[in-house]
């Protein structure tokens, strides 16, 4: 079983090594947005592997969604969207190899050298209980004040890209009718 | 964890079986098309563009408030498991954290976010 | 040697099994044989399909003026093999020289079908090869750095056609607007229209109407009575007929085939004691949301009766005009043209349902009576007066402002609830002996 | 059950189950035309099948080959594993972990994925529209859809669907719940793009994402479609009509009846209901089924104390 768990293990991160990296390799905007998705479903299968289920598979539905929006937002705004002349999607080369070579080099020391606990998950535990009862116990005024955060998202995104206002056109200035000044 | 290992030996197994079949289809029937036989069909006058263009998304302003949402429906889950256990207090925090997203919604509507731009 | 067996008895089997379903049959039709080849959808042998790609038979019905037929060849090849064409009523076509002929009714054309497909499912017949030659619209291979044809970030024909071009729009962004030539022959769109539209997403920001095929005039009953006094029973049957079958092409098109062959089946042997039948399919219709929460949500496709006044449309708008009014054997019937208010595409809907109704009894009230026969006739698109084309004819210039703005599944809508006939769609050809 | 024994299990009912609903919808279909007297309905699926089996593939002149070929395979495979979270009699199932519902979730969410593939991959306008209207309408019904599944799992404590089964030994939860079924047959039309929710395919786009698709890629991408449509009866009569619970018969009989059960409504809703707008659809989903669902859950809580 531990044999298979190891397979498992190693294939996953393979995966997500490899599809991580074929972003960067394609000239087509969707599949650069769902290499990245294959690579999160990669990663969604480790969190599995350690017995974290519900987290593992809440990243696989939550990415589904995020990417194909990330999908259709580079569509919308990249030109050439499908990659049909070859480009590049890698700038800035030389900030980009010495970040990416410390953070790996930083990455594998903490691999190595730091003190990992040893200790195999109890027997019994349920992650997801015990999630939900820190959102709803000791992390509770995080929990509301990230819905007062998201609800500023909305807000915040709505009042930028909503074209059609209550008022009319935003682009007129989207005054309430009762404060509409006089003149042109 | 076994489950969800028949779960991705199900996955894999049908994705496989599927591919075999379309390999099988066209060792039938191989395909070796003209370039005409390629062309994409929208009623038999050819096409001048390549159909992959920046597509004009009308509802852009939906797609934002969804990122804000599916984020909500990860609380969900763990809440939906603790929520006899914890009683009445799960209700109301819930209550209360989803009330303040319904503002969101009540705004965008009112925005008319959810017609197309 | 074995695997060859194995293959050559699997493709047998395949073959004698899909011989017991539908044929799919992709339908190039002209004017004249519309009515044919919705009769030929009422039969289990056959599936009118809407793309060449899911089809086995190109069928090429009715009489076309001289020379090609716009798109015929292109969809040809576009047929996944094995595939087979014919031709049926009509003329042997300059570009599909070896398409079967098949000349006469509905039966024998699925006589005719079945025993074709069998051969062909069999082996016993080659699939058609392609029509068109084998070479780039456009030289793109090996041409720019890369030898696709494309040259920097958007610019060049990479693969053989270029990028779209931005465009304003009316939210502000600039992004790619895409001309595409819709139809002449697609199950989207009435046959033989072809619109050549920009799309910017999945809203249309400008229509031109393409070229137009060139077709025969179909005569029907009310073309007849143009010159001959025809009885009353057969004219509002015969109009209730059209307007049942105008129902059967929009309910396919809005995802509800089984009403629409439903339709399409009372359409087929109607006689005004079907009218509760008919009114059992229109409340079907009604309920399945079809006109208040589909077409009736749709934000324009206002025709105003100072554009078409006549017919369906026209009362659709509030508009009185009915030539039936002015005709002694209705005004006998105490006849009452149904009139709406709003011209909308939910309005045209309620109007043809109702008229539906209206004619069937009318028919059943009408006795001997017979109508028209002096140069004028109320047709199911409005008034036929002889020698002018139709009113419905105009239809076409007002296009392009009712589709700007819509998004493309709403365009479809309206443009299938103007009921456009050949006059709008096509160049029509009289018989010899007529003129224009 | 172990990987060999859950393939082959779920392949036969994947495959059993998608014949009898393809047999189910051309039953339908005759009755709604009223075409008498017609007896093929049981050969009529097999005989589809065997001529798009015979008929070769199609492409179009630049598509994105590998990601239009893994399409299909890709919803076969999502069918599937959406069905083998769901146990099909007492403790008879083939991966209901802790979070069968998540997975199940996970599962649609990834349909839409595989739909927009599809349409985009192909380089033609027809599938291309219909690409992005799978993706609005999977947008706007995805909250509606999760949220009537979370409220079937409050009474339970639990996110497996076998928990959610053995919570509705005494009331099931259509009765508990009446908000929640509607709101997820709405919303699993929507993920099996099916009857008023036919949008990606839709007929205005003459077969939408298929519109390009011929021979066996037609055929997989019709079985799979189907197949998602099973999946998500099955789900809706284990979360909401007591899966394999019911007196007399068997388990495993009670779950098919109750899952056909589902199927025919869904499939008849198909040939009843007009194809909705694609502007609807996300009007709809955001400002009616997602204040219902919210309803639902809160009503739901309430009386579970």
């Amino acid at each position: 079983m531990s044999g298979v768990i190891d397979l498992l293990f190693w294939a996953f991160g393979a995966s997500a090594v490899v599809t991580g990296w074929l972003v960067f390799r394609t000239d087509s905007m969707v599949r650069a947005a769902y290499w990245l998705m294959a690579s999160f479903v990669a990663v969604g299968g480790i969190l599995v592997l350690l017995d974290a289920q519900f987290l593992g598979l809440i990243l696989i539905l939550m990415m589904a969604g995020e990417m194909t929006i990330m999908a259709i937002f580079m569509v919308m705004f990249m030109m050439n969207p499908a990659g049909l002349n070859p480009m590049t999607m890698v700038h800035q080369h030389r900030a980009s190899i010495i970040s990416g070579a410390g953070a790996f080099i930083v990455l594998a020391l903490v691999a190595l050298f730091a003190n990992f606990l040893a200790e195999p998950v109890p027997t019994g535990a349920e992650p997801t209980v015990d999630l939900g009862v820190e959102l709803l116990g000791g992390s509770m005024l995080v929990f509301e004040t990230a819905g007062v955060a998201l609800l500023a998202v909305m807000i915040g995104a709505v009042a930028l890209v909503s074209q059609q206002g209550r008022f009319g056109d935003a682009e007129a200035g989207s005054l309430e009718p009762s404060l509409e000044t006089e003149g042109p | 964890m076994a489950a969800l290992g028949s779960a991705l030996a199900v996955f894999l197994a049908t994705v496989l079986a599927v591919g075999a079949a379309k390999w099988a289809g066209d060792v039938l029937n191989p395909v070796t098309l003209t370039i005409p036989e390629r062309v994409p069909f929208a009623g038999g006058i050819p096409p001048d563009y390549h159909a992959w263009n920046r597509f004009h998304i009308r509802w852009y302003t939906m797609a934002l408030l969804f990122l804000a949402f599916d984020m909500e429906m990860v609380f969900m889950y763990p809440w939906a498991v603790v929520f006899i256990r914890e009683g009445l207090v799960s209700l109301v925090e819930m209550m209360m954290f989803i009330l303040i997203l319904l503002v969101g919604i009540v705004y965008t509507w009112r925005e008319r976010g959810f017609s197309w731009a | 040697m074995a695997r060859a067996r194995v293959f050559v008895g699997l493709k047998e089997t395949l073959g004698r099994l899909a011989r017991s379903g539908p044929i799919p049959v992709f339908a190039v039709t002209a004017a004249d044989a519309i009515n044919a080849v919705r009769d030929l959808g009422l039969r289990r042998e056959v599936e009118i399909v809407a793309t060449p790609r899911h089809a086995s038979v190109l069928l090429v019905a009715g009489r076309f003026g001289e020379g090609p037929i716009a798109g015929l060849s292109q969809i040809h090849d576009q047929l996944p093999l094995p595939r087979l064409t014919v031709r049926w009523n009509g003329e042997v076509l300059a570009e599909i020289p070896q398409a079967r002929l098949v000349a006469g009714d509905v039966v024998e054309l699925v006589d005719r079908l079945l025993a074709l497909d069998a051969e062909i499912l069999a082996g016993a017949l080659a699939s058609e090869s392609p029509l068109l030659p084998d070479v780039d619209a456009v030289e793109w291979r090996g041409v720019g750095p890369y030898g696709h044809g494309g040259s920097g970030m958007t610019g060049g024909t990479p693969f053989g056609r270029p990028l779209a071009d931005r465009a304003p729009d009316r939210d502000g962004l600039e992004l790619d607007q895409l001309p595409v030539s819709v139809g002449p022959w697609v199950g989207a769109l009435p046959a033989g229209l072809e619109l050549h539209v920009k799309l910017q997403g999945d809203l249309i920001q400008g229509v031109e109407v393409g070229p137009k095929v060139a077709v025969m005039a179909p005569v029907d009953a009310f073309v007849r009575a143009l010159d001959v006094p025809t009885p009353v029973k057969l004219l509002e049957v015969e109009r209730a007929r059209h307007h049942l079958r105008w129902l059967a092409d929009v309910l396919v098109v809005h995802g509800l085939s089984a009403l629409g062959l439903w339709a399409l089946r009372l359409a087929h042997d109607l006689s005004p004691s079907d009218r509760s039948e008919v009114e059992r399919l229109l409340s079907a219709v009604r309920k399945s949301g079809v006109i208040k929460l589909v077409v009736g949500r749709i934000r324009g496709g206002v025709v105003s009766p100072g554009v078409v006044g006549t017919g369906p449309i026209g009362r659709a708008a509030g508009s009185g005009d009915d030539a039936r009014l002015d005709d002694q054997s209705y005004q006998e019937l105490q006849f009452q043209p149904v009139i709406g208010e709003t011209g909308d595409t939910a309005a045209r809907w309620n109007q043809r349902m109702a008229e539906v109704v209206q004619s069937l009894d009318l028919a059943a009230r009408a006795e001997e009576r017979t109508a028209f026969g002096s140069g004028c006739v109320e047709g199911p698109r409005g008034l036929i007066v002889s020698k002018q084309p139709p009113a419905s004819a105009s239809l076409l210039e007002v296009l392009p402002t009712l589709l700007t703005g819509l998004e493309w599944g709403d365009a479809v809508s309206v443009v299938w609830s103007l009921d456009l006939d050949a006059f709008a769609t096509s160049v029509v050809l009289l018989p010899s002996g007529t003129e224009t | 059950m172990n990987a060999l024994a859950s393939v082959v299990f779920v392949a036969l009912v994947l495959l059993v189950a998608t014949y009898l609903v393809a047999v189910i919808d051309a039953t339908i279909m005759i009755r709604v035309s009223r075409g008498r007297g017609y007896t093929g309905v049981w050969m009529d699926p097999i005989a589809r099948a065997a001529r798009l089996m015979m008929q070769r593939g199609s492409r179009t002149e630049r598509p994105d080959l590998q990601v239009w070929f893994l399409a299909p395979a890709l919803l076969a495979g999502l069918g599937a594993v959406a069905l083998a979270s769901i146990p099909v009699a007492a403790a008879v199932h083939v991966a209901d972990n802790g979070a069968g519902i998540v997975l199940f979730g996970a599962a649609m969410l990834q349909v839409m994925v595989a739909v927009f593939l599809h349409g985009w991959a192909a380089n033609s306008v027809f599938p291309m529209l219909g690409a992005f209207r799978m993706a609005a309408a999977g947008m706007s019904m995805s909250i509606p859809f999760s949220l009537a599944l979370i409220t079937t799992a409050l009474p339970a404590e639990s996110l497996s669907v076998g928990a959610i089964i053995v919570s509705q030994e005494g009331l099931w939860n259509v009765v508990r719940q009446p908000l929640g079924l509607p709101v997820y047959l709405i919303t699993a039309l929507a993920f099996s793009f099916w009857g008023p929710m036919q949008l990606p395919d839709a007929a205005d786009l003459a077969g939408g994402t298929t519109a390009e698709i011929s021979g066996v890629a037609l055929l997989v991408w019709r079985v799979a479609r189907i197949g998602v449509l099973v999946a998500l009866s099955a789900m809706g009569a284990a979360a909401f009509l007591g899966g394999y619970l019911g007196p007399v018969l068997p388990g495993w009989l009670w779950m098919m009846v109750k899952t056909a059960g589902l199927a025919t409504v869904m499939v008849w809703s198909g040939h009843h209901f007009a194809r909705m707008r694609i502007e609807s659809v996300v009007f709809l989903g955001w400002t009616l089924l997602l204040p219902i669902a919210l309803v639902d859950v809160f009503l739901s809580g309430a009386l579970t104390l």
